[in-house]
């Protein structure tokens, strides 16, 4: 693939600037429509991310970024829009269902209206915040905590109907999990209708990753969603090694390799588990809890981090396997591998198992696609999108990589399995890695980088649960002056309400934890 | 004597009722890998709810407030009239099948009510589920023990007992067929597994735990109780009606611990199997339930075509 | 003294009663108050000598006969019969009479300056004495007047309330339906007197012998379908759960307690006293329209949210009830087995007594909830235990008897009608084993349905918060209405307790048919008063109610008194997860009992019909509104009602071609109709 | 069925046995009042914790999640998580409090019954962590209710947690541990 395939894209007369990667330009109000949809639409490129950035400061207004990624090139295009004088910009959520959610997200915190949004109502920012709060703006300090308000209560969509009831459930929700609010309407059992709220977990993570210094910002990273530490902290690292050029050590890409596949092996061991204690099958789950503890334990003894946190740093990884812990970490995961199939040879042969998951928490195709899903949702549909293949990072480019998972109902079952093919797969990279990893340097000695000015770039990474999208953007002076953050969780979220709507009640909590979406990775 | 068997009958089952539940999760545990609680953890859970205070609902009547009284009432009620370890009772007048089924409904009745009556969605649809699956599985209920009546020629739980006993190996069949028919129905009004998951906590797939969680401190203590002895009736049902082999008719110590012993047996069998249907199935979808209830009523109306 | 009661002059003094009352009330006609009083006071006291007179009856050793007045015609007479069972039916009417015209004193009041108070308290009186009259009629003619009497005066109650259109549909459904009714009635009449040459009773009885199987099977056939139609046996229900509810709701309660009772009791003096024998057919017709009117009665009640058109709809399941224990007396009796015939008839009888006792009290209580709150509708309630807590603890109290729960009437009736049909399966034959399985399983599935429903009725009504504005402003009703129900609920509770002793009165009451003449008894009342099915089974009411009570005492003492009364109880909102409760959050009637009808859709259809809105042409997610309704398909109309309907269009357009104006062709019709009467009579 | 139980009983018991002098390390802080004696006995064999998460990454959830496997078993001490406030004995509150969360936390709070205590879990609970200042946060879980012990540690790992717990219990006993 040539440079020339990005350049094409770029429509006649548009000043494209290029960092790495990442292509931008910078396009009219009035033509926008025209050029997000052509590379949506006709070119069918993955829309990655819309985020908004307050330029203000330099004079320059608001910029509204679309960012598309090419697969395959492993290069990314950016048209954006620069609003100056205006809060103004045009909605294309009613040509381009994706970017409903990114549009009111821009809305709630940069108070820039989408104009034709068929739903404006503010995200995450509940009726307690003031109407006029819009904490990403420069002019917004990071530290005032703003007066407590008393807006008008959410609407939730309201189901007419005699006999149609609601039932609230959350934010503190039964099980141990994250809190965010589920409004179901039922007839009798039937979900007719679901609307999940969010937002209770809205700790301010963007607005600090513009103030906290730079090794602060890379711990917070690893916070954003405290499962995917790992690779989060990876995605961001990606960006800022391109913003300062850094090149990453060979060694040290093995093992990112190795520990964002250790990851995926914890958190897919553990939904696999956690699916089947919700179906009931107490053996299955029982068995993936004492699998996914056995990673954990492997992942404090090579990092001393159970979260593999403090492990991932800008030009490599601060921590080494050694030899002989390579060769411990082989046998283990053999045995694992082992031990695993075990397991689900029982579990696949439940007829009471299955019973519960097939064509339970269907998504129909043609909604989750143009709810842009990704990750294990996408897989469950057969959509293979998968950003190790895409866009290779680490040493992705050099390993084995399965084909994508081909079951298309898009239930419960299929996201169980697209789970259950994966997990031996990143045993078998896991181990390839380890075998093929070269010997060298795993981090660069001197911790000073200085970033482009100015520039922007983007790091993506594919964790567990689908990629995860870091733009990063600097000022004048070559400081971070915006991190916009897109966890997979973001897209997925908006499909959960499809999948229970036609189900039971009593089937929710099985098709949420099919998805097991991060409500922090959602609420930033 | 029998006064002192009875006064026994009447405390042992509310007594020995946690501990039952205790060793179905201590079973439960050990399929798991686990070591799991003592089995006396029910009795340490039960003393620290009742020492706890309570937080009661603004919107709950006396039906929310009386209902753990009446609940619980009705399972000593219920325990008095049952064979247990001997056969002669002050409880034979009330002993009849139809009696212990409408009187256990009691119970039924006003748990669902107290599960309605703070207007919480959970509780809601915990009293229409339990309704659900304890109106459909009525009929497999009665019938389970119809065919015992039908082959014991009295429908008084009573003779019923000291009938199978002496004659129940002409209809092992009928029996047989009718004792899984009451099984299943055990473990639906019991909210085990398939119906319900005493374990979860998922209140969005609770049957029963999701009308009790209302309820804190002594109350819920009585509740779960309440529960644990309604687990042990039942238990007690299927294991003196279903095999009432070992029950005392005569006095004489040596009956009497053989009695007991075989007693124990019957019911740690019966733990055992619920722990093993809970660790290796999954639980069933909603709708599936009411086919498994069919399939108990079939049961026992087969077990009739084979008696007559 | 009774022997007075039980004459032709005390009779006389309880017609009078009801007519000073009626026409009195037509003379207040002006003066709301002063109808509403005299009607309902003389509608009490007529009631209270109709008690009296039935225990008079009952208590006289011989059969109480007599003949008023005079009559035009010579078929026609006016002929009483008060045997004990009539006089058991004229006790139940008077007794529920009773109660609802002291409930009607407070609860006619809302009608003030409405609706003409005279013309309730006129029809009111009238209907009463209408069914009065039908249970000791002993002439067919003179039964088919005060059937007409009783019908009518009922339909011109059903439509009192009739600024609302769909009462007056009721009106006119029940009208022809109940006429419909009528007609096979005196098809039934018209052929027993062809083969008896009388329309009396007693003529009819000791003519039996000459009835060529034939007409007995058709006269079967035709009161089945006449008086099925009155008590209301699924299919020809569909006038009861639209009429009921459209009365004011002591009239509801007397249409649902006694008056489809009626029905009943012309069925077992029809097919029991004056009919027998029989062919077995006939019993086990009756247990399956029993088992299918109790099964389906109580599936439509859980579909309803209307709580009068809930209850309605129970009251056909209890007439299925009843059914079963009657069908299983006249399957017994064809299979020579009498002494279990005689358990049917009592478990029928006592089922009857019970559920005009509970049934009127749940419809005196729903009409004082709706008295208050304006509104039938469930979806529109809640909350109301705290409003008007004697309504809430009167309501439960017959909901748990309706409900079959010791110790409360309902159970022990219910146990009776168990207990004959168990018998039927043990002692009977490969023949009907099967009915009786088919008939023991239905009742027992009803059981626990119904035990549904009144917790979804009464949760809905009374429990969590209020989901309407009028519901919030609910008051306690006044005191007529509650000294109307008080003791009925106190009745519900005593009948459950003596039922050892009331099952022997309903003994000697059944004993006293001639087909039982001569047969040992299968009850024996101990001393505790238990009652018991021959040697099969046995319970004792007082040791059900005793351990109960005790049981409950010990542990509300040990619980409340003796043991952890250190603990402080405090008082917050319900928890709701950490987000605001609202009523729209409470589980509503539909959806607690959507999942049952959903696990019965063969037979209940139910329907879900969407319709969503969209916001403009191009996005189809979140639409701009939904709307869900949920509901079952009525499949009389479409599969019976309706084909029927048309097919007597279609005859109807046919006879017209048939109306060809010719006299010759008329003439031929005349002809072929003589010789068609002719053969037959032959 | 066979092979499940094969599986089951192939299976070594992972379970990790709990040394007490290695809880002695273990950092817990009393904040608020100590627990009484009488209400220490009686949370000792029963303790039900509702966890209530206030705005956490999910990493401290994942940890108490993990406490249940067959490696912590946190069962066999007799401490159990609860579905509903009203049965719980123990909040355990994690995360930096979001703005959003508060409310809920306080109605947490209100609707369990008493005796009960709160524990702060984390280092984000118990002043903020990282998010110490945020514009959304309201820094540490006693700011909005009052707390009774912090568990320290980003997050704590289960073992800590199952040390902690026992530490604020004193329940540690050869009997109970091995």
């Amino acid at each position: 693939m040539t440079e020339q395939t990005a350049d094409s894209i770029i429509p006649a007369g548009h000043q494209a600037e290029t960092h790495g990667q990442l292509t931008v330009f910078s396009v009219h109000p009035a033509e926008l429509e025209t050029v997000v949809l052509h590379l949506y639409r006709e070119r069918q490129l993955p829309l990655l991310m819309i985020t908004a950035t307050d330029e203000r400061v330099e004079g320059r207004g608001f910029r509204i970024w679309y960012i598309f990624g090419i697969p395959g090139e492993n290069r990314f295009v950016a048209p954006f829009l620069c609003l100056d004088g205006t809060v103004e910009f045009p909605s294309l959520a009613p040509a381009m269902h994706e970017a409903w959610a990114y549009e009111r997200r821009i809305q709630t915190f940069f108070g820039l209206r989408a104009v034709g949004h068929p739903h404006p109502l503010p995200l995450i920012l509940h009726e307690n915040w003031p109407a006029d709060c819009y904490p990403l703006r420069k002019d917004f300090g990071w530290r005032t905590r703003p007066e407590s308000a008393q807006g008008e209560p959410y609407p939730f969509q309201k189901v007419a109907g005699e006999g149609i009831y609601e039932i609230p459930v959350g934010p503190v929700h039964a099980g141990i999990i994250e809190p965010g609010h589920f409004r179901f309407s039922v007839a009798g059992e039937e979900v007719v209708h679901l609307e999940p709220r969010l937002g209770y977990t809205h700790k301010g993570s963007e607005k600090l990753f513009e103030e906290l210094p730079l090794p602060d910002k890379i711990r917070l990273s690893e916070k954003i969603s405290g499962d995917s530490s790992f690779s989060h902290c990876l995605a961001f690292c990606q960006a800022l090694e391109a913003l300062a050029g850094t090149s990453v050590f060979d060694r040290a890409r093995y093992l990112r390799v190795i520990y964002a596949e250790l990851e995926r092996l914890a958190n897919h061991l553990g939904d696999l588990g956690a699916i089947m204690v919700d179906a009931g099958f107490n053996f299955g789950g029982a068995q993936c809890s004492r699998l996914r503890e056995m990673i954990m334990q492997i992942n404090e003894i090579l990092t001393k981090s159970r979260f593999l946190r403090g492990v991932c740093a800008i030009g490599g990884v601060t921590k080494e396997i050694a030899s002989e812990a390579a060769a411990r970490l082989t046998s283990d995961l053999l045995r694992i591998k082992e031990d695993f199939s075990g397991v689900m040879e029982v579990a696949g042969s439940s007829a009471s198992l299955l019973n519960r998951l097939i064509t339970t928490g269907e998504v129909p195709m043609e909604i989750a696609r143009e709810h842009g899903v990704v990750g294990i949702a996408a897989k469950a549909h057969g959509i293979a999108s998968d950003a190790r293949r895409d866009y290779p990072y680490a040493a992705y480019d050099r390993l084995f990589f399965p084909t994508a998972f081909a079951q298309a109902r898009g239930d419960v079952y299929d996201r169980f399995m697209a789970r259950a093919t994966e997990v031996p797969d990143s045993i078998t990279i896991i181990l390839t890695a380890l075998s093929a990893m070269p010997p060298g340097e795993i981090k660069p000695p001197s911790p000073s980088f200085s970033f482009r000015k100015n520039a922007q770039a983007l790091g993506i990474v594919e964790g567990w649960r689908g990629n995860i999208v870091y733009f990063v953007r600097t000022d004048e002076k070559g400081e971070i002056s915006r991190v916009a953050v897109r966890d997979p969780s973001f897209l997925n979220w908006t499909v959960l309400g499809y999948a229970a709507t036609g189900d039971i009640v009593p089937d929710f909590p099985l098709i949420n934890k099919s998805f097991n979406l991060s409500y922090s990775g959602n609420d930033l | 004597m029998h006064t002192f068997f009875d006064i026994l009958q009447i405390l042992l089952i509310p007594l020995a009722s946690p501990l039952i539940t205790g060793v179905i999760k201590k079973l439960k545990a050990k399929f798991q890998n686990r070591r799991g609680a003592s089995v006396f953890q029910p009795y340490r859970d039960l003393w620290k709810l009742f020492h706890k205070d309570e937080v009661i609902s603004q919107d709950a009547s006396w039906i929310f407030r009386l209902a753990p009284c009446i609940v619980f009432a009705v399972t000593l009620a219920v325990g008095a009239i049952i064979p247990l370890i001997d056969l002669a009772t002050f409880a034979a007048p009330a002993g009849d099948l139809l009696t212990v089924i409408y009187i256990s409904a009691i119970g039924t009745f006003f748990l669902a009510l107290a599960g309605l009556d703070t207007g919480s969605a959970f509780g809601g649809f915990g009293s229409s589920r339990e309704m659900t699956v304890s109106a459909l599985a009525e009929g497999g209920l009665l019938f389970s023990f119809l065919v015992l009546a039908l082959v014991a020629g009295s429908a008084n739980l009573f003779s019923i007992a000291d009938s199978i006993l002496t004659t129940g190996n002409f209809y092992l069949q009928p029996i047989v067929l009718a004792g899984i028919g009451f099984f299943i129905v055990l473990l639906a009004e019991n909210g085990r597994f398939p119906f319900d998951n005493p374990a979860t906590h998922l209140e969005l797939t609770m049957i029963h735990e999701a009308m009790l969680l209302e309820y804190s401190g002594r109350r819920l203590a009585l509740m779960e109780w309440a529960a644990a002895n309604k687990l042990f009736v039942f238990m007690t049902l299927g294991a003196n009606l279903f095999f009432p082999w070992g029950l005392m008719h005569t006095f004489s110590p040596g009956a009497l611990a053989a009695a007991v012993v075989i007693f124990l047996l019957k019911i740690a069998a019966l733990c055992l199997a619920i722990a093993f249907i809970e660790s290796t199935i999954a639980k069933f979808r909603f709708f599936r339930l009411p086919d498994i209830l069919f399939v108990s009523f079939t049961l026992n109306i087969v077990a009739i075509g084979l008696i007559k | 003294m009774t022997e007075f009661f039980a004459s032709s002059r005390g009779f006389v003094v309880l017609l009078l009663l009801f007519a000073i009352g009626a026409a009195g009330s037509l003379l207040f006609n002006k003066n709301d108050r002063q109808a509403n009083y005299w009607s309902n006071l003389f509608a009490c006291a007529g009631s209270l000598w109709g008690m009296f007179v039935a225990i008079g009856a009952l208590v006289a050793p011989e059969p109480v006969a007599f003949t008023l007045g005079f009559s035009p015609f010579s078929l026609l007479r006016f002929s009483f019969l008060l045997d004990r069972l009539a006089a058991f039916f004229l006790f139940v009417i008077s007794l529920i009479a009773f109660f609802c015209s002291i409930y009607a004193i407070d609860y006619v009041k809302h009608y003030y300056g409405k609706y003409g108070i005279g013309t309730l308290g006129f029809f009111y009186n009238i209907f009463i004495a209408g069914m009065l009259l039908v249970a000791s009629a002993a002439n067919g003619l003179f039964f088919l007047v005060a059937w007409e009497i009783m019908s009518v005066a009922s339909f011109f109650l059903v439509i009192h309330d009739r600024d609302e259109q769909e009462n007056i549909r009721a009106g006119l459904l029940y009208l022809i339906m109940t006429h419909l009714g009528t007609a096979f009635i005196i098809a039934a009449f018209l052929l027993l007197y062809r083969s008896t040459g009388s329309f009396d009773f007693s003529a009819i009885q000791s003519g039996g012998a000459a009835i060529s199987p034939v007409v007995k099977n058709a006269v079967f056939v035709l009161s089945l379908i006449g008086f099925g139609t009155k008590a209301g046996i699924i299919p020809l229900h569909v006038w009861l759960p639209a009429a009921h509810p459209a009365a004011p709701s002591h009239i509801s309660g007397l249409m649902s307690g006694v008056m489809i009772k009626t029905g009943i009791y012309m069925m077992i003096r029809v097919f029991l006293d004056l009919l027998a024998p029989f062919p077995l057919w006939w019993g086990v017709v009756l247990l399956i329209a029993g088992a299918v009117s109790a099964l389906l009665g109580v599936l439509y009640a859980l579909a309803e949210h209307d709580i009068k058109k809930l209850l309605a709809y129970h009251s056909i399941e209890n007439i299925g009830i009843i059914l079963l224990g009657l069908g299983s007396a006249l399957t017994f009796l064809s299979l020579q087995l009498p002494t279990l015939a005689l358990l049917g008839l009592v478990a029928s009888l006592f089922h009857t007594l019970n559920h005009a006792t509970f049934k009127s009290l749940l419809f005196l209580g729903a009409g004082a909830v709706i008295n208050q709150t304006h509104t039938r509708n469930m979806e529109e309630l809640g909350g109301l235990i705290r409003l008007m807590p004697q309504t809430a603890l009167l309501f439960l109290t017959g909901s748990m008897a309706i409900s079959a729960l010791p110790p409360f009437n309902g159970f022990f009736s219910e146990w009776l009608t168990f207990q004959s049909l168990f018998q039927g399966i043990a002692a009977t034959d490969s023949r009907t084993i099967w009915v009786f399985v088919i008939a023991a399983g239905s009742l027992a599935f009803t059981g626990g349905l119904a035990l549904a429903c009144f917790v979804k009725a009464f949760g809905a009504v009374f429990l969590a918060r209020p989901r309407s504005n009028e519901a919030q402003h609910a008051r306690e009703p006044s005191f007529f209405m509650l000294a109307g129900m008080w003791p009925l609920a106190a009745l519900s509770l005593l009948f459950g307790i003596v039922s050892g002793y009331v099952a022997n009165i309903l003994q000697d009451v059944a004993g006293t048919l001639s087909v039982f003449q001569g047969f040992p008894s299968p009850f024996l009342l101990a001393e505790t008063g238990r009652i018991s099915a021959g040697g099969f089974s046995f319970v004792s009411p007082p040791v059900v109610f005793l351990l109960l009570l005790i049981a409950l005492f010990a542990v509300f003492t040990a619980f409340n008194f003796l043991f952890f009364k250190k603990q402080k109880t405090t008082f917050g909102p319900t928890w709701d997860c950490g987000a605001d409760l609202t009523p729209r959050m409470e589980i509503t009637s539909t959806g607690f009992a959507r999942s049952i009808i959903l696990i019965f859709k063969g037979i209940m259809k139910p329907t879900m019909l969407k319709s969503v809105e969209c916001r403009d042409g191009e996005t189809r997610y979140l639409p701009k509104s939904r709307e869900i309704r949920l509901g079952i398909s009525n499949i009389y109309d479409t599969c019976l009602y309706k084909p029927a309907q048309d097919l007597a269009l279609r005859f109807s357009l046919y006879a017209r071609k048939m109306q060809s104006g010719l006299i010759n062709m008329y003439i031929l019709y005349i002809l072929a109709a003589l010789l068609g009467a002719l053969y037959f009579s032959l | 069925m066979i092979r499940l139980l094969r599986k089951t009983v192939a299976t070594p018991s992972p379970l990790i046995s709990i040394d007490p002098s290695a809880c002695e390390r273990v950092d817990i802080s009393v904040v608020g009042r100590e627990i009484e004696d009488h209400v220490k006995r009686l949370f000792r064999g029963s303790l039900a914790i509702r966890q209530v998460d206030a705005g956490s990454d999910n990493a401290a959830e994942q940890e108490l999640v993990a406490l249940s496997n067959p490696f912590y078993d946190v069962e066999r001490f007799g401490v159990h998580f609860v579905a509903s406030p009203r049965h719980a004995d123990m909040l355990m509150a994690t995360g930096p409090v979001a703005r959003n969360m508060a409310e809920a936390l306080r109605r947490t709070y209100a609707a369990t019954p008493d005796p009960k205590f709160v524990v702060a879990l984390g280092d984000d609970a118990i002043d903020g962590g990282i998010f110490r200042g945020s514009y959304a946060v309201y820094d540490a879980v006693k700011n909005v209710i009052p707390v009774d012990y912090e568990i320290a540690g980003d997050p704590p790992s289960p073992r800590a947690i199952l040390c902690a717990l026992l530490k604020i219990l004193e329940t540690i006993g050869a009997n109970s541990l091995n």
